[in-house]
């Protein structure tokens, strides 16, 4: 096997410099590369273009990268919960650009499946169609218009996994999967941080999520605090 | 008058066995808590899991485990955990049976409106233009009226849109409404205490009436 | 969660007629729904086409349908191993349309995702791309040309799976998995044959491969002779 | 003159430390007995697997267990397996650093032909289109002339296409050639007391011969 297995996380990060694009997994907070952005802040890298399907909330997550002034533009689908983020925004200093949620991971995944363009019916006759090349197909009897999206071109992607091993298989825990496996897929050169990081032959090769030819970097976080944004519950009995 | 515990439980009537229902934010969340016993339904949260429970006990909260409305939730026997990208890949392959969400605005042809109001400030349309743009059944759950009395049932939306001729029904606190798929409101039930008259003087958009409406009976 | 069970084959097969079109899951003889072929060679619906990777052998997989003459026309990648296949495309009594395979699987896999059709580079300047629209893309800084090809509309998808919940969770065994879950997210109505046929629960929702909602009826399959078509081996030593 | 083997042998000298390669059937299934050991390399079977291991002990073959040949092989600590259409997904998407495969035809602008003779039984391309349309490196292993002594590296492929524009490099039993970018056959290296003369008879398309043409060192 070919071992992908980096010290730490500032090695994993060496080459990521200011104006890149760069993907971020997770959903709200959930499944989020805690340690990476952590070190993303700590390293100072400006102008980022970040895919993400949220951008955090004021103290946490991508809210990191904002309150900093380290994202130039924001590519997501969903971005209620931050007040930094919407000053940004209002004040023109944060460029926004949202994105149906499907479309946002099927342009990761496109990428990671080597498909230029996809055909999407999200948002036809929508703002979102503005300038786009729509087209009609007939599926299953079904005539529709699709709108043409585009896969999207990252030059990292940053995701974070339940376990991994030193060849770069990842699996992950529950809805924590969510956006990781198609921006780990997606992004040209993809770094995992993983709760667990294992040898080679310990994870059960038919339950891998993602193989390990798509992950360039592997490192064991710590740390993890694994906030939870909304925390619903029921009373016993 | 319907309260949103109403509209749910009208709504939850059109839940049928062994449908797989995607639930929006708000009221269509509560039709979750008005599904009868013996009616299998699994409900689909877009952010990768088929087979949504309830909320956990206190204490059980768990961080890797949400919905689309990242609520900490649970899990069911048969559920099932997946990525994006599959999940909306099921989403527009229409495996997802039945749609129910909220609106701002809908239109007698069937568009909706419920993603955002120019000049506030706007988070984004989540999952909610994917969803309407490929659900085979789409039933909206929303008040009639807005604060000034005006109809949000509209011959054309005002607001931006999220998707058009999608919607196939509309349950609001005063009626039932199904969109004809040559448009139009036809009326179907009225909300107990509520009149033709009524709902006709709540609804801009072409209001069709056949013969006697029936009170709805919940 | 929603009971996919029948109790047999031939429940499950109950409406498949004549001059429809079906996916069979497997490669080569690898992953093959072998109770489902037996029982549509028992049934003898006649016209079938099929879309399926490989013909199987004389006597074993797809071989057992054209044997009898059951395909009107086959849709593969490579169907080179079966005398009785030749004869019939020699003859024309059987059309054959050869599909470069991924091409062939990613059509599967486009109908499970709701995408109408797909760009591949795959066949562009050969004859399979012969009356195709085809249209350059630039992804990465690489332009190249890709033709855009159709998602399969299949009445039926015939798969095999290892293991399945009544619920229509599907787990598929090491290269068993090959077609089977493109497939069977790809069908119009998808019926599963599984080795081992457990309550909901008893699988592990992290690691399912095909969730329920893409399966609408799932049986115990028996008798599973799985035959392997290339022994090799080495001695040991 | 190089057998079979003495091809395989060559062209393993093709092979990175940390590359993810796919062989095809024939001589470049052998290539893999010829990576020298401390060079990790990942073998893709495109049936879905990554990390394909030996062929196994005679009475542990496995029918779940086949590589694209539908030969029983085994695994590796660190395989991986996955359906077919994530496998020709990272075939596209350009993973596969390596791809090795056989040809009855090579033109001297990289076109390859591989999959038919007019006039015989059909067989089908399987993965061979998928393949070449997408790697970055493609390295064909095949004969220099055919049974009659013609050249089968030409100006323009006679036989039906597989792919165009995507042969970087040619082994045969006779040379070494790179494919030029703007076209041609460059000669990199002669087979052992192959004289560049003979590589010259035997190459109808464009050859380029710059300088000393070394002997191979296998």
């Amino acid at each position: 096997m070919i071992n992908k297995t980096v010290k730490n996380v500032d090695e994993a990060l060496i080459d990521v410099k200011d104006g890149i694009t760069v993907m971020v997994g997770g959903f709200g907070l959930c499944g989020i590369p805690e340690n990476i952005i952590a070190a993303l802040v700590q390293k100072g890298v400006k102008n980022l273009t970040c895919i993400s399907n949220n951008a955090g909330v004021d103290d946490f997550g991508l809210g990191l990268l904002l309150q900093k002034k380290q994202i130039k533009k924001m590519i997501a689908s969903y971005v209620g919960e931050n007040a930094e983020f919407e000053r940004q925004m209002l004040s023109g200093e944060l460029e926004v650009d949202l994105v149906p949620q499907g479309t946002l991971v099927t342009r990761c995944m496109a990428a990671g499946y080597g498909m230029p363009a996809i055909y999407t019916p999200a948002g036809v006759g929508t703002e979102v169609a503005l300038g786009k090349e729509s087209r009609k197909f007939t599926f299953n009897g079904i005539e529709k218009e699709y709108l043409l999206e585009y896969a999207f071109e990252a030059d990292f992607a940053f995701v974070k996994a339940w376990k991994g091993d030193t060849a770069g298989n990842l699996i992950y825990r529950q809805t924590a999967l969510n956006f990781n496996h198609a921006m780990a897929i997606g992004g040209k050169i993809t770094i995992a941080e993983v709760e667990e990081l294992v040898e080679p032959g310990e994870l059960d090769p038919n339950f891998i999520h993602t193989p390990g030819i798509y992950v360039h970097r592997i490192f064991q976080g710590a740390h993890y605090e694994k906030r939870i944004e909304q925390r619903t519950t029921r009373k016993r009995g | 008058m319907l309260d949103k515990n109403g509209i749910a439980k009208r709504i939850a009537r059109e839940v049928k066995d062994g449908y797989y229902v995607n639930l929006g934010i708000g009221i269509p969340t509560l039709v979750a808590n008005f599904i009868p016993k013996g009616i299998n339904v699994v409900l689909q949260s877009e952010n990768g899991l088929l087979g949504m429970g309830p909320f956990p006990y206190e204490g059980e909260e768990n961080a890797d485990l949400i919905n689309a409305g990242k609520q900490t939730i649970t899990t069911l026997p048969g559920s099932v955990f997946f990525d994006s990208s599959l999940s909306f890949g099921m989403i527009r392959a229409r495996k997802v049976n039945l749609t129910i969400l909220g609106a701002m605005e809908v239109s007698e042809r069937g568009d909706i409106a419920n993603w955002k109001i120019p000049g506030k400030m706007v988070k984004g349309m989540g999952g909610a233009m994917d969803l309407v743009a490929s659900a085979e059944n789409i039933i909206v759950a929303m008040q009639h009226v807005n604060k000034a009395g005006e109809s949000k049932l509209l011959k054309k939306c005002t607001l931006p849109l999220t998707g058009i001729r999608c919607v196939k029904k509309v349950v609001t606190e005063m009626a039932v409404l199904d969109i004809l798929p040559q448009g139009g409101f036809k009326l179907i039930e009225r909300a107990p205490g509520i009149s033709t008259e009524q709902i006709r003087n709540a609804t801009e958009g072409q209001l069709i009436i056949e013969g006697e409406i029936p009170e709805m009976v919940l």
